[in-house]
């Protein structure tokens, strides 16, 4: 079993009220410095077998067809080193 | 010796009669140890004790309360409505048209403290359960809840955690939420309180009871797997105080899957119309111990366990584990053999994991008179072998010592008359602000938006008005409706007068909709049994209900204690949140909190 | 002979009931799709209704866009001829199918929000609000926690153009929805997708308002008028 | 300013419905060979000023106190590169 990593975020012009309440409490919760926060989900998805370029694709048609929604979202697949 | 290394079987224990036990760890007394050695006349497994350890926990056994509890059954007042009484999952009652309703409210305080969200959730996941138990499609909910002061910081977090949390839960169930309360005071600070209310809707043939007839039945678990959830939940989690010490170790929180839950109500309610079990009983706090020796008591006694067939979602698990798991979202049935095929396929229908985990056994008649026989195996090593009477039914029964609080007659004394008077109109104009502007007093709209109330079609008179209101079926225009109620404060004061205040505000409540009262639930939240003046409240909070039940005529059909509120010695004010259920002939009739038109007269009723 | 209407019912669907009462009340025949059959059954139009399909995991609507049912349902809507009405959870699965554009997410107060909403129909000549008159205001039933709606300007900008905006919220926008957009269709009109809830607006006794109801009547009248029905 | 990543997953003991729910999906949509899906969080933190060994104190107690829930969460910071 090998472990690969799905990041999934927002895209950059798409409103991510998540992230900015956390930027918001930042200060009031005495947490200087911060600017941008922005939230996205993280998948970590076990493949059998080894991970070949193969397989990298599979996983990368899931992310695609399923893990992401492309209309507002960008993803990014890697091996867990 | 056992063949799988360090497992702890019946053979084991007769070898080594002497092995130190840390039944005191799980939550035991000694002298309950010794019980536990005497009915067994050996020491117990491991396995065996978890389940005497979960079974015996204040929680499952109401071992404190009993003896005060059987006045709503001896006191209960004459009433043809109710059909299943006290001691079941929950109370049913005859609502007419050959349908019945089952209602019940319970607690999950100490887990809503640890973690707000998931506490709340699985709250309401298992007052859920408790009604699908019986036979009955859940068809709303409602929470009475209570926190520390507003601006207290804890408060910023238990709050908003446990409203999504039960928002989360219910709403993806499907339920409507047609009501609660929330208040606010000081000694809720680390106590917040959670009381779930749940009612369901069955026709008369439909109630299911918790029992396993019929040797040769199939014992089967159905719903999600078993994991690490809140292991030791049951007698450490939901009875013991929190200090320092036991919040730094986190217990292991239980997490919900509303969606598998919404799943295993539409199996299960296919399962009941196909009539495809003899007995039924959801996974509650002490899971498979709870479920299989209260099945087995239920039915001829006898039961055979292959605990190694129960599905893990964490294979590390030992038998001793498992049997105090408190994952969520399942259940246990006793399946006749020839209908085996037919209830895995509904199963699958509706993606629900389904395992034959054993079969119900005859016994003989010394082990009936023992309490049954319950054998539990872990490949293919007996590491139970018990009567299931003796930790389902036959627990511990505490007559604690209790007593009037030397400081009650000072605290009465106390009274409203020595409080200064507005004196000028800005007074008195600052006066009703404050009031109208207190956190209980005040709009609970940030609360209350965030549960669908809509949800089935069939809310008919929810937030903001004082009760709930359901119809409860589509050929007909009857309906129930649903108060709770509860004040701490009163009943601080007086527990007697408090607690009946509570249940007339409740009952007042229903009736004001135009609906009959007709039957009353209750959970019961106080601080420490041990002591003797929370006990008093305890005393007499319950026998004020249950006089107050009997002169209105409304019995009592279940209910839930929760005991250790407390931080340190300080108890919460003793808390009994009462639920009242009424039904309605025809609900195009029910009137709301609202005046309706304009013109209209206003009376004042009462002294 | 009375239109016959599907109402889907995917694990986890909670307003599958309701809907189908809504459309009995309507005139018109509920019948019950579910969603592991790739059968229609032979129906004139479907609604997918609201709830919590495969419990909103992952994203609402991207795990229940894959049923079965699914498969027979989405190029038949998106030929023009089979009129569905995606309500809350059903408009987000009609996203995720890429039926209508955009996507759904968090609410702005990141919260569920339960409340009565006035919407105005904006586009009273789909399959599904023929019987409005453009411009009405409704009271229907607004329940959702990832109700706002977004796609990007281009997107919004045709959706504008093109008559495509079928309802919008007045009053305040409760969810941060882009130019307060409550529902859309596609460009044949036969697909329709909003937040809110009509279906729980069809009976004064439960509803804050009888006025979602023409979502339902719509159908059958966009039915007599004889449209293309699973031409 | 500098990016920091605070991933937040479930603790292994935990239950993770959404992931179960995304690995019983994957067979239904032609994925083979997919085990076990957990699903977590992602946080693209951007701080101010040069990123050393006090500033990722201060995100890290970010992230204990806020961006993870530590009675069921496990969460991990790191610099973007
Ligand atoms: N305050 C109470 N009033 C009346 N009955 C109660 C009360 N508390 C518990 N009971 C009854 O005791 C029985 C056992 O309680 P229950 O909550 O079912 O146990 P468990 O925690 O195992 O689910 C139930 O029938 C319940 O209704």
């Amino acid at each position: 079993m090998a472990r690969v990593v799905v990041d999934v975020m927002l895209k950059p012009e798409i409103l991510d009220p998540q992230g900015q309440a956390i930027a918001g409490a930042c200060p009031r919760l005495g947490f200087e410095g911060i600017g941008q926060v922005r939230q996205g989900k993280r998948f970590e998805v076990e493949v059998e077998g080894e991970v070949d370029d193969a397989r990298l694709a599979d996983v990368r048609r899931l992310a695609e067809t399923l893990l992401a929604n492309t209309v507002i979202e960008d993803f990014e697949v890697r091996v867990e080193a | 010796m056992s063949e799988v290394p360090g497992l702890d079987t019946v053979a084991v224990a007769h070898e080594n009669p002497d092995t130190p036990q840390p039944y005191a760890e799980l939550g035991m007394a000694k002298d309950e140890y010794e019980r536990v050695r005497e009915i067994l006349g050996r020491r117990p497994t491991s396995a065996e004790l978890a389940i005497y350890s979960v079974m015996w926990s204040e929680h499952c056994s109401y071992k404190s309360s009993k003896v005060h509890l059987r006045q709503f059954g001896e006191k209960a007042p004459e009433n043809d409505a109710l059909l299943v009484g006290m001691g079941e999952n929950a109370g049913v009652v005859d609502v007419g048209d050959g349908r019945a309703v089952t209602f019940k409210i319970e607690s999950h305080n100490h887990p809503s403290y640890v973690e707000p969200h998931q506490g709340a959730a699985t709250g309401v996941g298992g007052i859920v359960r408790d009604i699908l138990t019986m036979g009955a499609r859940p068809v709303a909910v409602m929470d009475a809840l209570r926190f520390g002061p507003a601006d207290a910081d804890d408060t910023k977090r238990v709050l908003p955690g446990v409203v999504s949390g039960i928002s989360f839960y219910g709403n993806c169930l499907g339920l409507p939420n047609i009501g609660g309360e929330i208040g606010f005071g000081a000694g809720y600070i680390g106590n917040p309180l959670v009381n779930a209310l749940c009612v369901g809707v069955m026709k008369h043939e439909d109630i299911k009871l918790a029992q396993a007839p019929g040797p040769g039945n199939k014992v089967v678990l159905f719903g999600s797997t078993t994991g690490p959830d809140g292991i030791g939940g049951a007698s450490v989690l939901a009875s013991a105080t929190f200090d320092d010490e036991s919040h730094a170790k986190r217990p292991s929180v239980q997490v919900g899957d509303p969606f598998m839950e919404k799943l295993l109500i539409e199996c299960s309610l296919e399962l009941f119309e196909k009539d495809m079990v003899v007995g039924i009983q959801d996974l509650g706090a002490a899971g498979v111990s709870c479920a299989t020796t209260e099945l087995a008591a239920g039915g001829t006694g006898g039961m055979n366990i292959q605990l190694d067939r129960v599905p893990l979602r964490d294979h590390r698990l030992t038998p001793e584990e498992i049997l105090m798991s408190e994952s969520q979202e399942r259940m246990m049935a006793i399946v006749e053999p020839s209908k085996m095929e037919e209830f895995l396929a509904v199963c699958d229908k509706w993606q629900i994991l389904a395992t034959e985990i054993g079969e119900v056994t005859d016994v003989t008649a010394e082990e009936a008179a023992r309490g049954g026989r319950l054998v539990m195996t872990w490949h293919g090593e007996t590491v139970v072998d018990m009567p299931p009477r003796t930790a389902s039914d036959e627990g511990p029964v505490y007559e604690r010592p209790y007593a009037r609080p030397a400081s009650q007659d000072a605290l009465q004394a106390d009274d409203a008359a020595g409080l200064a008077r507005p004196g000028t109109d800005a007074e008195l104009r600052d006066q009703l602000l404050r009031v109208l502007g207190a956190p209980g007093v005040g709009d609970p709209t940030w609360v209350t938006q965030q549960y669908d109330s809509y949800v089935r079609g069939d809310t008919v008179v929810s937030t903001p008005h004082d009760a709930g209101m359901i119809r409860i079926a589509d050929d007909s225009h009857r309906g129930v409706a649903l108060s709770t109620d509860g004040n701490g404060r009163f009943t601080r004061l007086d527990p007697y007068a408090g607690t009946q205040l509570a249940y007339a505000e409740a009952y007042r409540n229903v009736a004001a909709t135009g609906a009959r009262p007709l039957a009353v639930t209750n959970c019961l939240n106080f601080g420490s049994p041990e002591d003797p003046g929370v006990m008093w409240q305890f005393a007499e909070s319950t026998r004020g209900l249950a006089d107050a039940c009997l002169q209105l005529g409304t019995p009592v059909t279940g209910g839930n204690v929760s005991f250790y509120n407390q931080t340190g010695d300080v108890a919460i004010n003793p808390t009994p949140v009462i639920g009242v259920l009424g039904v309605i002939d025809d609900v195009r009739s029910r009137l709301r909190t609202a005046f309706g038109s304009e013109g209209a007269r206003v009376f004042l009723l009462g002294e | 002979m009375t239109a016959r209407v599907g109402v889907v019912t995917f694990p986890g669907s909670l307003d599958d009931k309701d809907a189908a009462r809504a459309v009995a009340l309507a005139g018109a025949e509920p019948v019950s799709l579910w969603h592991a059959d790739a059968d229609l059954k032979g129906v004139d139009a479907v609604v997918l209704p609201g709830g919590f399909s495969y419990g909103d995991y992952l994203r609402c609507g991207a795990i229940a866009r894959f049923a079965p049912l699914m498969s027979e349902l989405v190029p038949a809507a998106r030929s023009g001829a089979l009129p569905v009405l995606g309500i809350c959870n059903g408009f987000q699965i009609l996203c995720e199918s890429h039926l209508l554009p955009g996507a759904l997410t968090r609410n702005a107060s990141l919260r569920f929000v339960n409340r009565d909403q006035v919407l105005r129909v904006e586009n009273a000549g789909t399959a599904w609000t023929g019987d409005y008159t453009e411009g009405r205001e409704i009271l229907v039933v607004l329940k959702s926690g990832e109700g706002s709606y977004v796609a990007d300007e281009a997107t919004l900008d045709e959706l504008e153009a093109t008559g495509r905006v079928v309802v919008r919220y007045v009053g305040g926008n409760p969810n941060g929805s882009r130019r307060d957009i409550a529902g859309i269709t596609n460009e044949h009109g036969n697909v329709v997708g909003l937040m809110p809830h009509p279906e729980h607006a069809v009976e004064a006794l439960t509803g804050p308002s009888t006025e979602g109801l023409g979502f339902f009547t719509s159908i059958l009248s966009h039915m007599a008028a004889g449209s293309p029905v699973n031409a």
